[in-house]
C-alpha cells in the first residue's frame, strides 16, 4: 500500500487507423474485455493508490463512459478517488497545448489539492501488470530524485529508435538519455512512467512552463539528468507497447501465449474493468473453437481460430473466424469467412461475406460498419 | 422524503435441505446457477428491472454469506440513497432469538422494517425461483382491480398441478377458491409464490395470525385462505414465460440444462433484461487447440484443455486435456484433471477431481455415496473437497467427505 | 412517477460578469449551498426521472466536478442515471456548433439508447420546482405533441422583449410564439422546458439539422406552430430566471423571503447538491445575524445582515457584511465593511477592508480574489 | 483479491439505559450529537481517515435503525467493492439465539465475518466515544513494537483515574499492569477501549476464554488480564488529544457544550479530517431579523426567530419569535413555540414544545418528572412528543410521556 496519488495521460500523440479516429489511445479496446487504459489503471489501484486523475487531450466521450465514476475500480470516493480531468478548454480554444507539460500544467489545481507524498506520472498505452509497491521500494531505498521504470524486452512495433532510451549505471543511475536517437546506446526503453515527490513533480512543470517547454522527456528530464538522482527502475514483467496497428494487433494475439496471460492476469493483482453483466458465452452445437480467448455474451456458432473474441459478439453457423481481433457487440453471419481482420465495434459482417487480409497488412473495419 | 410505493420482501428461504451438500455451508439463495450466478440474482434483478428498489432479504441460514455476497448492492443497482437492499435474519430481541416460524412470520417479524419506508403495496417474492418478470404489470393490476391481494399465477400441465397451490377464479380473475396440493385439482392454474399485498391489509391480517396459536403461520396454509375466508378482493395474475422453482438438486439441475438447451428454454441473452450478479474479475475464458466445446456455456476466467458437451461452466474453471465433461454443471474454480470423464455430475465450488476420475457413468448396488437426493443419475460432489486420482463415483451419488475407496492406484 | 429521459442544456449564451467566465451558467453557486443546475436536477429526479444527460458546451469542468457520479441524486445507476455528454471535439475544433440544435444532435446517440418514451428538455438557469408528474399529466390530457411550460411572472431581469413568448388559447394550446418580439402580445414567457416523446424529439432535431437549422424555439417551434399540436402548460410557482448579475442578484435575496422558500424547499420534493461534509455553522460572542440565509461550515463572529452566506465562509469580529453574497469559502477579516457586494468562492478581504457597492451596481469580486 | 490488512470491529454497546429516554427506540450510537452527527459517526470517520475500510458495528439493540442508518456505507465513504461497513446482530443460529454475553462474547460470535477477510490485524473499537484519532498510528506502532495487543491510553486526572481501567507500564511502554477502577490507581494512563491485536493472537483468546464458564466474556475483565498472566507483548500507545465517553446523559451533554465552548474544546472545523455523516438535504438556515444567535452552533434546515444562547441545535429546528434556548441541545426536526424558555434541556427528536413552556428554569421538591439519570439540573425531553402550552418542567427531570399536570390555561 502506498501513499502516492496517480496521474494517467490517456492521449499522447499515437493514431492508430481508424482505431482511435473518435477515441483516445487509451480507450482502445483490447483482450477481449479490456481498454488499454485498465491496466494501468488496476496496477495502480492493486497498490493502494486511491486517487487517480486522468488527464485526457481530445475524444475522450468513449473514456469518460467506459470510466464512469470509477466504481469497478473501487474508485468512487469522497475525497480523491477517480478523476477524469478535462483540458480547460475557454472560450477561444486555448488549453489544449502543445505537449505533456502543457496537460500536466493545466491540472496543477488538481495535483496541488491532493494529499499524497508521491505522485506517479504514466502514459495510458502500455499493457502491463505492474506493482508500483516495488516502484516505490527502489525509489526509498535509491534516494531518488526521479525514478524512470524501464523495460528491456518492450513488445513493440516501432524501433528503438522511437523511443526514449536510457543509459543506467550500476547503481541505477541514470546516466544518459536520449528521445528517439539515431542510434540507440541500450535497450532501456523509458515506458513513460515516473515516480516522484508531488511538490516536486508540480516543481518541476512550474519551471518548465516558465522556461515555455512542452515534453517532459526532452525538456525537463533529459536537462535534469546530470544535476538530479534519477534513477531507473528495470520493471521484468512483459510489457506489450502500443503504438501502431502492427503493435495492437500482436500484443492482441500475444495474450493467447499462457505466461503472458498468467503475467497479466495475475489473481493477486486483478486487472479491472467495466461491468456490463454479460451473460456466459453459448457455444452451439457446431462450435469449433481453437486457441482463442473468448469473452461473455457471444454466441458462437461457426469456427473461430487464434482470434480474440470481445463480449456480445455473435458468430454464425458455418463462419470460419481466424486469426482476428473481433470487438464488441459485432455479429458475423452465417457462412462467412474471416481471416487477418481487425473489427471495431458494432460491425456487422452479412451472410457469406468475406474478409480477408494479411499478416503483413491485417484489415481494419471501422466501428459500426456493414459489410 | 417521498415514501415509497413498494417494498420487496423476498423470502429467501429455510435451510435448503434438500439440496444437501450445496447448501452445507451456503444459504439458498447464494448457490450458484447459470455460470456465473447465483439463485437469488434473478429475483433481485427483477426487482431492479421493475423499478423496486427497496428490497428486504429475510434468511434463516447462513445470513453472513448472503450479507458478504450482496454487500452494499451495488451489483444489482440497489446502492440507493433511499432504501437498497437488506439482509434480514431474525434477530434477538427481548430476551431470546425465534426463528422465522414461517413465511408469514417471517414478514411479521420485519414489521418494523417494512414500516420505515410507509409503503403503499409490499411484494411479497420467493428467493428460490429462476424467472424473469416485470412487477410492474402486475402492480398496475392490482391497483386495476383494487385488490387486497394479487397472486401470479401460471398454467402448470394438468398431470403436476397437484404438486402445486392450485387457484380457482371466476371469469373476471376473482379468486374464489384454493387449493394447497389437491389431489383434485379443480384448475391447473397454479400460485407462483408472488403476491402483491395492499400494506395496510398485509399487516392486519399478519398481526392477528400471529395471536393465532394454531397457524403454521405461513402465506400459503394461513395468510390466503384467512383472507379468502374473510372475502376480501383477491385476483390472480396471469404470468406466461419461464419459471422454475430450484428446490431440489434435480429442479436445479433441469434449470441449469434449460439455459443451455437449442433453442433456449430460457433464455438469458437479453439486453433489455439483464440478469445482475457480482461479476468475477476474471479474463476472458482461453480455449486451447485440443479442446472441443459443443451445447455449453463458459464464462470469464476458465481454460479448456478439454471436451465439454452440453454442460454449465462457470468462472474461473480449468478442465485439463483428455477431460470430459457431459451434462454437468461445473461450479466455480473447480479444477478438473487430465481425462476425468464426467457425466451429470455438479462439481461444488473449489473441489478438484483428480485425474481419471470417472462420476455418473456407471450404476452400482454397492455405493457408498448413495443418496434419496439424487435421482435420474446425477451425481453431486461437495464444494473445496479434493477426488483423488482413478477414483470411480456411480450414479446417483452425493459425496460430502471424500475418503479413498480403492478403485486405483494413486 | 414519469416513464420520461431528462435532458438540460447547461450552457446557453449567458454571460454572468466573471461569473461565468470560467463555469457554466448552471455551475453559478447559488441560495448558499446549491448550483442552479440543482434546481431543474433534482424536479426532475423528484418526478422519478432516472435518465438525466447533462449537455455542456464549454467550461464544465466545475460542472462536472459538482454532479460527480450523480450519487447525491441518486443517478449513479446501471443503467442511464447522470451522464455528463460532452462535445465531440476532433481533432480540429468541430462540434461546438452554433445553436441549441446543435448540440442536441451531438448527443444524438444517447437519446437513442434511451429507452424511455418521453423526453424533457430543459435549460439550466431556472431557479424552480417544478413537478413534472403534472407537465406529463397535462401532455397526455392534451393530446399534446409537444408541450412547453411557461410561466407569467417570471422573475427576471431582462424584458419581456428579451424572451420568447407564447400566445397561448383556452385549449392550452400555442396558437403563436415569437422570439425576442419588439412588442410581446402576452406575459406567458416560454421557460425553454418542453415535454415530448423521445423519438419524436430525435426526429425534430435531425429534420431541423438537415436544414442546416440552429435554434430550436426559432426554427422548430415557431415554424411548427400551426403544423402540430403544440400545448403550453402554465407553471404557477415561483421561477427566478438568471439571466444577467441583476437577476441573479435579485433572485437570491429574495430566497430570504419566506414564502419563495417555502416553495423552493418543499420537504417532498427536496433539491439535492453536492454534499460537503461541512460542520454546523458557529457562532461566536460578538454573532449578530439577521435575516440571512447561512449556510454550513461558517465561522459568524461579526455582523451579517440581508446576506446569503455559502458553506464555509469566516466573518471575521466587528466586521459588518450586509446586502451581500457571499461564496463558499470566502473569508472576511475581523473588522470589514461589506455592503452590496457578490463575492466569488475563496475571496479574502483583508482586516478592516471596505466594499460598497450599490443596489443598482453590485460589486463583484472575483474567484480567489484578495483584497 | 488482497486481503485486508486490518479489520475493525465496532462495540457498539448494550442498551445504552443511562441515556435514558433518548435510547428507547435507537441503539446508542445512533443519538444525534452535535447538531448533524450521530454517536457513531465519529468512530466512522476516525475508521474511513484511517484508511480502514472493512468495518463491522457489533449492536445488541434496535439494529433495525442502525441499518438504515448506515445504509450502503455510502456516507462514510465506506461503500466498498470489497469490505465496507456491516451491521452485526447477534443471529439465531443452531437452535436459539444469545445475547452477546460481553465485549469480547461479541467478537467471538463473529469470528466467520472477522475470518472473511483474513486480516492481520483487528482493530477493536467503542460506538460511544467521541474522539478523532488516526489510528495508522497506533498500527504502525503496533506492527514496530511486535506487541500481541496495543491499547490506546491517555492520561487523565489522578483524582479520576479510579474511574477508569488503568494500565501501568515500564519506561518502554510495555504494560507491566492492568488495573480495572482501582481505589489506588499506580498511575494515570486510563484505557480509551481502543485496542489493536493481532488476529491469530486475539482469535486464539477468544475461544479459550468463550470455553471458561466463569468469564464475563469482556476485554478489560478478561481478555487482556489473561493476556498480561501468559505474558504475551503488550503495548500501550499514548494518544493526546480530546477523547470523551458519552455514555451517559450528564457526558452527553457536556461533549456537545465542548464544541461550543470559545476557543472550542473539541474543534469540529478540520478540513483534514471532516465527520461523515448522513446529511440532511435541507436548505441553510434562516436567521430572522428578531433572532439573536450567540455561542451556539445551528446547522441546515433550521428557522430561528428567537433566543439562542451557548446552545447545539440540530437540522429542521424552528425556534419561534420570543423563545429563549440557553444551554440547551435541540435534536433533530423540533419545533419550539413562542415565548417557551428552556435552559439546559436536551430535546428529543420531533418533539414539539407548546408556547410559554420553561424548562431546566426552577428546582421543585415535587417533581413528577424527577429522575436519577439527570444530574446538575439537566432536563431531558423525549422525542416525538408535545408539551402543551405554558406547561412547567423543573431541573433534573426526565419527560417520557407528557401528561398535563396543571400550571397553565391551555
Amino acid at each position: 500500500m502506498i501513499h502516492a496519488m496517480g496521474l494517467i495521460l490517456s492521449d499522447n500523440d499515437i493514431h492508430i487507423n481508424t482505431l482511435t479516429e473518435k477515441r483516445s489511445v487509451a480507450a482502445l479496446p483490447i483482450a477481449g474485455r479490456y481498454r488499454l487504459i485498465d491496466f494501468i489503471l488496476s496496477s495502480m489501484v492493486n497498490s493502494g493508490i486511491t486517487n487517480v486523475g486522468v488527464i485526457p487531450r481530445l475524444n475522450y466521450s468513449s473514456l469518460m463512459d467506459h470510466l464512469g465514476s470509477g466504481k469497478e475500480w473501487d474508485l468512487n470516493r469522497k475525497n480523491g478517488g477517480l478523476q477524469i480531468l478535462p483540458p480547460y478548454i475557454g472560450r477561444g480554444m486555448h488549453g489544449l497545448g502543445e505537449g505533456n507539460i502543457d496537460l500536466v500544467a493545466a491540472v496543477g489545481g488538481h495535483i496541488k489539492r491532493s494529499k499524497q507524498k508521491h505522485a506517479i506520472l504514466a502514459d495510458g498505452n502500455n499493457v502491463l501488470n505492474i506493482d508500483f509497491d516495488d516502484v516505490m521500494d527502489f525509489h526509498l531505498s535509491n534516494h531518488s530524485d526521479i525514478t524512470l521504470v524501464y523495460n528491456e524486452e518492450l513488445q513493440t512495433d516501432r524501433a528503438l529508435s522511437a523511443h526514449t532510451i536510457l543509459e543506467v549505471d550500476q547503481n541505477n543511475r541514470v546516466t544518459g538519455m536520449e528521445v528517439r536517437p539515431r542510434r540507440p546506446k541500450s535497450k532501456k526503453v523509458f515506458l513513460n512512467i515516473m515516480l516522484t515527490e508531488r511538490n516536486f513533480l508540480q516543481h518541476l512543470i512550474d519551471e518548465a512552463v516558465a522556461r515555455g517547454e512542452h515534453d517532459i522527456a526532452r525538456d525537463i528530464l533529459m536537462k535534469k539528468v546530470s544535476r538530479l538522482n534519477i534513477c531507473a527502475y528495470d520493471f521484468k514483467g512483459y510489457v506489450g507497447c502500443i503504438d501502431s496497428i502492427r503493435s495492437y494487433y500482436d500484443n492482441s494475439i500475444r495474450i493467447l501465449n499462457e505466461n503472458v496471460r498468467k503475467e497479466l492476469f495475475n489473481p493477486n493483482r486483478p486487472i479491472y474493468t467495466k461491468i456490463k453483466d454479460q451473460v456466459p458465452t453459448n457455444y452451439g452445437s457446431y462450435a469449433s473453437v481453437h486457441n482463442s480467448l473468448i469473452a461473455d455474451g457471444c454466441t458462437i456458432e461457426g469456427e473461430v481460430k487464434n482470434s480474440i473474441i470481445f463480449r456480445g459478439v455473435y458468430i454464425g453457423k458455418c463462419a470460419r473466424v481466424s486469426n482476428c481481433i473481433v470487438m464488441q457487440n459485432s455479429v458475423i453471419q452465417d457462412g462467412c469467412e474471416l481471416d487477418h481482420v481487425v473489427m471495431d465495434k458494432e460491425v456487422i459482417v452479412r451472410e457469406s461475406g468475406r474478409l480477408i487480409g494479411d499478416y503483413n497488412y491485417p484489415m481494419i473495419i471501422g466501428k459500426g460498419a456493414v459489410v | 422524503m417521498a415514501r415509497t410505493e413498494c417494498v420487496a420482501m423476498i423470502l429467501a428461504g429455510g435451510q435448503g435441505s434438500r439440496l444437501g451438500v450445496l447448501t452445507d455451508d451456503l444459504a439458498k439463495p447464494a448457490v450458484p446457477f447459470g455460470g456465473k450466478y447465483r439463485i437469488i440474482d434473478f429475483t433481485l434483478s427483477n426487482c431492479t428491472h421493475s423499478g423496486i428498489t427497496t428490497v428486504g432479504v429475510l434468511t434463516q441460514y447462513q445470513p453472513l454469506d448472503l450479507n458478504t455476497y450482496i454487500g452494499n448492492g451495488g451489483p444489482w443497482d440497489l446502492d440507493r440513497n433511499i432504501g437498497g437492499v437488506y439482509v434480514l435474519p431474525p434477530y434477538v430481541r427481548m430476551k431470546a432469538g425465534e426463528w422465522y416460524k414461517g413465511t408469514a412470520n417471517a414478514i411479521y417479524q420485519n414489521i418494523p422494517f417494512i414500516e420505515k419506508f410507509d409503503p403503499e403495496y409490499v411484494l411479497v417474492l420467493s428467493g428460490d425461483h429462476i424467472y424473469k418478470m416485470d412487477y410492474t404489470n402486475m402492480i398496475r393490476y392490482h391497483k386495476k382491480t383494487g385488490a387486497a391481494v394479487t397472486i401470479a399465477v401460471m398454467s402448470v400441465p394438468w398431470e403436476e398441478a397437484s404438486r402445486f397451490g392450485i387457484m380457482n377464479t371466476d371469469e373476471t380473475g376473482r379468486i374464489t377458491e384454493f387449493q394447497e396440493k389437491p389431489a383434485q385439482p379443480a384448475s391447473n392454474q397454479a400460485s407462483m409464490g408472488i403476491y402483491v399485498f395492499n400494506w395496510r391489509d398485509l399487516k392486519e391480517y399478519l398481526i392477528a395470525d400471529e395471536q393465532d396459536p394454531s397457524s403454521d403461520n405461513d402465506f400459503g396454509k394461513n395468510i390466503i385462505p384467512n383472507m379468502l375466508q374473510n372475502r376480501e378482493e383477491m385476483f390472480a395474475f396471469q404470468f406466461q414465460g419461464y419459471w422454475k422453482d430450484v428446490g431440489t438438486i434435480q429442479s436445479l439441475w433441469e434449470a441449469n440444462m434449460d439455459i443451455i438447451a437449442s433453442p433456449p428454454v430460457f433464455n438469458l441473452h437479453d439486453n433489455n433484461w439483464r440478469i445482475y450478479s457480482k461479476n468475477p474479475i476474471q479474463p476472458p475464458h482461453y480455449v486451447s487447440s485440443d479442446a472441443y466445446i459443443v451445447n455449453s456455456c463458459i464464462t470469464e476466467g476458465c481454460n479448456i484443455f478439454g471436451r465439454v458437451e452440453h454442460s454449465v461452466v462457470s468462472d474461473g474453471v480449468t478442465i485439463e486435456k483428455g477431460a470430459i465433461i457431459k451434462d454437468c454443471i461445473i461450479f466455480p474454480n473447480v479444477h478438473i484433471g487430465e481425462g476425468a470423464i464426467l457425466e451429470k455430475t455438479i462439481v461444488g465450488q473449489g473441489t478438484t477431481i483428480g485425474k481419471r476420475v470417472k462420476s455418473g457413468i456407471r450404476e452400482s448396488g454397492d455405493n457408498p455415496y448413495a443418496s434419496d437426493l439424487c435421482s435420474e443419475g446425477i451425481v453431486l460432489i461437495k464444494g473445496d473437497i479434493t477426488i483423488d486420482e482413478d477414483t470411480e463415483i456411480y450414479k446417483n451419488s452425493m459425496v460430502r467427505t471424500y475418503q479413498r475407496i480403492g478403485g486405483g492406484e494413486v
